[in-house]
């Protein structure tokens, strides 16, 4: 299957997903430029971490006018599967294409650190390789995570199975004192109504390299790609 | 002359920062008297920033060159070769006077700096560390405010530049009330074929400037980071300088590309004294001349004087030597990124440093002189208090009765708690490659596509070199160097900051030359030459006088194989616990005197470097066999704080028992030299104890890891401590937040 | 020469964690009789144009597009001369 | 009561890189015209006083001790009633 990584200036962690689908899961893929307006043929394309221009004004607020995201908007309409981590789910709220937005986390500070979730719903193409209910190590690494939404969109994307990931404890407890953020319902990553555009701020990627102590993250690009193959077969 | 005139001259140079017998000297040089351009060249050049006049003649002392030196001192950073054609290569900087007046900027804009340094070999930087110093925050939040904002600029330049912050120390004293010390260290890793110089070579080739724009930031701040923060006025600090890691992260990428073409000869990060230091550095290499027209320097502000284009300290801004032709190349690499990259000069042949405005002259003076600062070799004078604090004896103080107290109140003392509050604020994973994060004892780094890694580490110990300056600084070396071999890397090389008071002041160049004599002597011992470091002299204030003689050392080291990866928490319970190294009587500096008993006083344990050099090797060697489960280094608070360590980060309890005539407090909490803390499974146990003993290392076994979540040491029979683990977790783990507290 | 001051703050109702800690800030330092405090943006634009009500709609439409999110913010400018 | 509206800039001539990558978005989006563009912070502080000159006061001293860095920052406010 045919991975894209889109590039936008800042975009820190776009090698690390590379690293990921090349190294790790030893998938075809290629890195995409916020300027191009042509993105070729893909079957799934990730809007990596980092500070796109600086985190200037709102993370994401600059990055989610690039060209690029015109074809990425296209590509997501559809079918084509995106996932945004970090600042890629920041730029995806900016851009209207996932509800809600991003606030400043709730205790004021930049968060780097292992972080339990729970898996919300396990039959979409992003987490198919878990079982709803499981609790999963992914590391987080930010300053704006608080996710908000008007409760009338909360309910409906509760109603829908669309909230994919929530903050807990080790033993899968979710409330106030697990929630490093504040996000409301300590909503740690979404999906789309469609189900092929999803959002998320721990970083899967940073838990697929066994070779860093963590694993349990892979299963969100390997969910992807069975995904893909179940498409094309 | 008129007399008149001989007065405003001579308030011009004193003004800028020069002696009168400089004055006199560099119109020696010239030939003439300098017009107000020249004289800032001079005034910059000259300063102790720039041209270190104090720290240089003690440089002499430093072992640079080994097997694995591939540049030492002289570059923008030293280079260290780790195999397979691969180099890393590192530095630490200082930003200490910036981010006593600016916290958060000054913070900043010291990791943008150190990174630019690292970026200009042609490395891309891989690790970021810190060592702060502070004084301890009162009932008043202006300590915790620095603290705060300092830790928040850090986080936020090294987050949005995504280079991970993988370690460093906070130390706290209030030595440092009025001065914090702030130095940032750098890694950067490439193939041996992309080393980059700073040198300017071919006559005709391009001098460009690429990145942010040239405002008036930091307008001498060369100079002004040279004097005492006593007689500084706002007129002095010019224009805080900004930093803006996003355009450091585009600089990073776009040079990157234009190094990996065949266009640049030559790169030089612009740091203090801006495109003046960055170019007469790079034309005294080459031995060439440089012309620069001001004009052509884009600029942020109006009316720029030549002289302040020339010293400005805008930040984010990168000299490229460009071959003769291949200007527009570069630049259209550089525009692909938002940037632009603009010739502002050219090499020449005659050997002078020329600045043009709008294509006239306005200043010319010799290179070499600008290279060419007086150096200053004082008389040094031992520190009056030492008469005082050498006399100390441990008999002086009595053994407190409630020892797990004294045990807990270490655990939560600033300088040895837990630092999570600060690194949960960095992100210390970004680029996937930090195998070991900050909490143990050195950083270790993978290398992506190779069983190998490197480890980083930054330490210092102001009130061990106050009270000892030449041990003090020997200690601080080693006990880098234990981090490194606990974690399973083979020391390579260490970088240095030199952070003192005024060296005018004849106890403090004691300080500064005994202190790097130690640095000297240890390096030597340990086989890490220094490959490069950094000055800040005149650290203090009037309210709370010199900072501590306080040298940090940032040291990397190879681990051979990822299999070797070690680190301090106990990792099973039964495991066996071994100490390795003798513990005596031994309560001088220790962290114990000064929390508990409120004294900064005694010498420094002894510290055979031999004997160091032949412990370190064992461990490393162990390590290697996979005989080790768990290694911590006995540093800062002892036995007892150094077991806990274990045990808190292995969420196990430990029993163990001991059988010696020491004090008490001595055996617990002293702070005796080359010891280490093992855990080894029940199969390895001999084969660990009989290699200790046919090196001649004294390495016992004291205990065993404990699934109950109790922590006791026996002494004689006697129960010396017995507390629980969740007490000492609890310490350990919330003293920080709680004395950032009141930070809302 | 137009300067437009353009002022971004989150909705009512959108806690800011932000103006709370300001607000015990203050308090600690000894600012007892404060009711809230709110923390926003406040950017300055310079236009080179003259024509106020073209520049207006041009304000509008840089807030609209990129300056306010209007998720979580609102905002509200002025526009004067200089 | 009263409400206080602070604004805290850069001082001129300090570097404002957030104004820059602002000014370069809007330019990329279409708006060219821009002469320069410089982020702040609007502070709202409501104030349980009715007594304006003593308010005005304790702002000033606000700002001075803790809303802005006097090295980097210069502030102004307006106080009205609500
Ligand atoms: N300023 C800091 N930034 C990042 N990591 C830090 C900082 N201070 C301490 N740490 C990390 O906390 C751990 C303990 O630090 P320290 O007690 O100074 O270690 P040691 O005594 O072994 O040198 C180390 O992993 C160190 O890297
Ligand atoms: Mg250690």
């Amino acid at each position: 299957m045919n991975w894209g990584v889109l590039l936008f200036p800042g975009s820190n962690c776009a090698e690390d997903c590379f690293h990921v689908i090349d190294s790790v899961l030893g998938e075809p893929v290629r890195y995409l430029w916020h300027k191009d307006t042509d993105l070729g043929q893909l079957d799934a394309i990730i809007l990596p971490g980092g500070f796109s221009y600086g985190d200037h004004l709102r993370p994401g607020a600059i990055a989610h006018l690039s060209p690029a995201m015109t074809a990425v908007k296209a590509f997501a309409e559809k079918g084509g599967l995106v996932i945004g981590i970090c600042n890629g789910f920041q730029i995806l709220t900016e851009a209207r294409m996932l509800p809600g937005s991003l606030l400043q986390n709730k205790g004021l500070k930049f968060l780097c650190q292992d972080q339990t979730l729970k898996v919300e719903n396990a039959s979409t193409a992003f987490t198919s390789e878990y079982e709803t209910g499981d609790v999963i190590i992914c590391p987080i690494a930010h300053n704006e995570g608080n996710y908000y939404a008007k409760s009338e969109t909360i309910a409906e994307m509760e109603r829908n199975g669309q909230v994919l990931f929530r903050y807990c404890d080790p033993q899968g407890l979710v409330n106030d004192s697990t929630n490093p953020n504040g996000s409301i319902n300590s909503i740690a990553g979404i999906i789309n109504r469609q189900g092929n555009v999803v959002g998320m701020m721990p970083h899967p990627e940073r838990s697929s390299d066994s070779v860093l102590g963590l694993s349990a993250g892979k299963g969100v690009f390997v969910s992807m790609i069975k995904h893909i193959q179940t498409l094309n077969s | 002359m008129t007399k008149k005139k001989a007065d405003m001259e001579e308030n011009l140079w004193r003004k800028a920062g020069l002696t009168d017998s400089e004055y006199e000297l560099l119109t020696k040089h010239m030939g003439r008297a300098p017009n107000v351009v020249e004289l800032a060249l001079y005034a910059q050049m000259w300063s102790e920033h720039c041209g270190y006049t104090h720290t240089r003649p003690l440089f002499k002392h430093f072992l640079t060159t080994g097997p694995r030196i591939v540049q030492g001192p002289g570059e923008n950073a030293g280079i260290v070769d780790i195999d397979d054609d691969e180099v890393i290569t590192f530095k630490l900087e200082s930003h200490n006077h910036p981010s006593a007046i600016a916290p958060f900027q000054g913070a900043a804009t010291g990791v943008g700096g150190i990174i630019r340094d690292i970026l200009a070999m042609g490395a891309y930087p891989i690790a970021s560390l810190n060592s702060l110093h502070f004084g301890h925050p009162g009932a008043k939040g202006h300590t915790r405010w620095l603290i705060s904002e300092v830790i928040h600029g850090i986080g936020e330049y090294g987050n949005c530049v995504g280079v991970p912050t993988v370690g460093g120390e906070v130390r706290f004293s209030n030595a440092y009330k009025g001065n914090p010390l702030v130095n940032a260290m750098c890694v950067g890793f490439m193939k041996k074929s992309e080393i980059k110089k700073a040198i300017a070579t071919g006559v005709g080739n391009s001098l460009m400037i690429v990145g942010n724009l040239t405002g008036r930031d930091g307008m001498g701040g060369a100079s002004f980071a040279s004097k005492d923060l006593e007689d500084e006025n706002d007129e002095d600090r010019g224009a805080i300088q900004v930093g803006d890691p996003f355009m450091e992260k585009l600089l990073i990428e776009a040079c990157l590309e234009v190094f990996a073409e065949d266009y640049v000869v030559g790169v030089q990060d612009m740091g203090a004294a801006g495109i003046l230091s960055s170019s007469v550095e790079t034309a005294s290499k080459a031995g060439n001349g440089v012309e620069i027209d001001v004009a052509l320097v884009p600029k942020r502000e109006e009316k720029m004087r030549p002289e302040e284009v020339m010293i400005s300290e805008s930040q984010e801004r990168m000299l490229l030597i460009v071959k003769k032709g291949m200007e527009e190349k570069v630049n259209k690499i550089f525009h692909k990124w938002d940037l632009h990259a603009v010739v502002i000069g050219q090499v020449t042949d005659d050997g002078f440093y020329r600045v043009l405005e709008d294509g006239k002259t306005v200043g010319e003076v010799p290179v070499w002189s600008l290279m060419d600062a007086p150096t200053y070799v004082l008389e040094g004078k031992e520190p009056a208090h030492l008469a005082e604090t050498l006399k100390f004896k441990n008999e002086d103080v009595e053994i407190p009765k409630d020892l797990n107290d004294v045990l807990l109140k270490l655990l939560a003392s600033p300088d040895i708690c837990s630092k999570t509050w600060v690194y949960r604020q960095y992100d210390h994973r970004v680029q996937m490659n930090t195998v070991v994060k900050p909490g143990s004892d050195a950083a270790i780094v993978r290398i992506k596509g190779r069983d190998k890694a490197i480890g980083i580490t930054m330490d210092s110990n102001g009130r061990y070199c106050y009270l000892n300056p030449k041990r003090g600084a020997m200690s601080i070396v080693a006990e880098s160097a234990r981090n490194q071999v606990v974690s399973g890397a083979e020391p390579i090389a260490i970088t240095d900051g030199l952070n003192f008071g005024n060296p005018e002041k004849p106890d403090v160049y004691f300080q500064l030359e005994q202190t790097i004599i130690g640095l000297s002597e240890a390096c030597r011992a340990l086989n890490t030459p220094v490959i490069g470091g950094n000055a800040s002299l005149y650290n203090q204030t009037p309210e709370f006088g010199s900072i501590y003689p306080t040298p940090i050392i940032g040291m990397t080291g190879l681990v051979k194989s990822l299999a070797h990866v070690t680190t301090m928490e106990f990792k099973a319970a039964g495991d066996f616990i071994v100490l390795v190294g003798e513990t005596k009587d031994e309560l001088g500096a220790s962290e114990y005197l000064d929390r508990i008993h409120g004294l900064v006083t005694g010498d420094v344990p002894e510290l055979d470097l031999e004997l160091e050099a032949d412990t370190q090797k064992y461990i490393l060697e162990t390590i290697r066999s996979g005989w080790i489960k768990s290694a911590h280094d006995v540093g800062d608070g002892g036995l007892a704080v150094s077991l806990a360590e274990s045990c808190i980060q292995g969420k196990l309890g430990a029993v163990v028992t001991l059988d010696t005539d020491l004090r008490s407090d001595s055996l617990l909490f002293g702070e005796s030299q080359t010891r280490f803390l093992l855990s080894v499974a029940e199969e390895n146990l001999d084969q660990v104890i009989n290699e200790a003993a046919s090196r001649g290392i004294e390495a016992a076994v004291i205990g065993r890891a404990t699934q109950e979540p109790i922590i006791t040491i026996h002494n004689n029979g006697l129960k010396l401590v017995d507390v629980s683990l969740d007490d000492c977790s609890n310490a350990f783990n919330n003293a920080f937040d709680l004395l950032m507290k009141a930070d809302a | 020469m137009l300067k437009a001051i353009v002022t971004v703050m989150l909705k009512k109702g959108i806690f800011d964690p932000q103006g709370r800690a300001v607000q015990n800030g203050l308090k600690s330092i000894g600012f007892e009789d404060i009711k809230s405090v709110r923390v926003g943006k406040q950017i300055e634009i310079d236009l080179e144009t003259a024509d106020k009500t073209a520049a207006e709609e041009k304000v509008h439409e840089m807030c609209d597009k990129m300056l306010a999110n209007p998720v979580v913010e609102s905002y509200s400018f002025t526009i004067k001369e200089i």
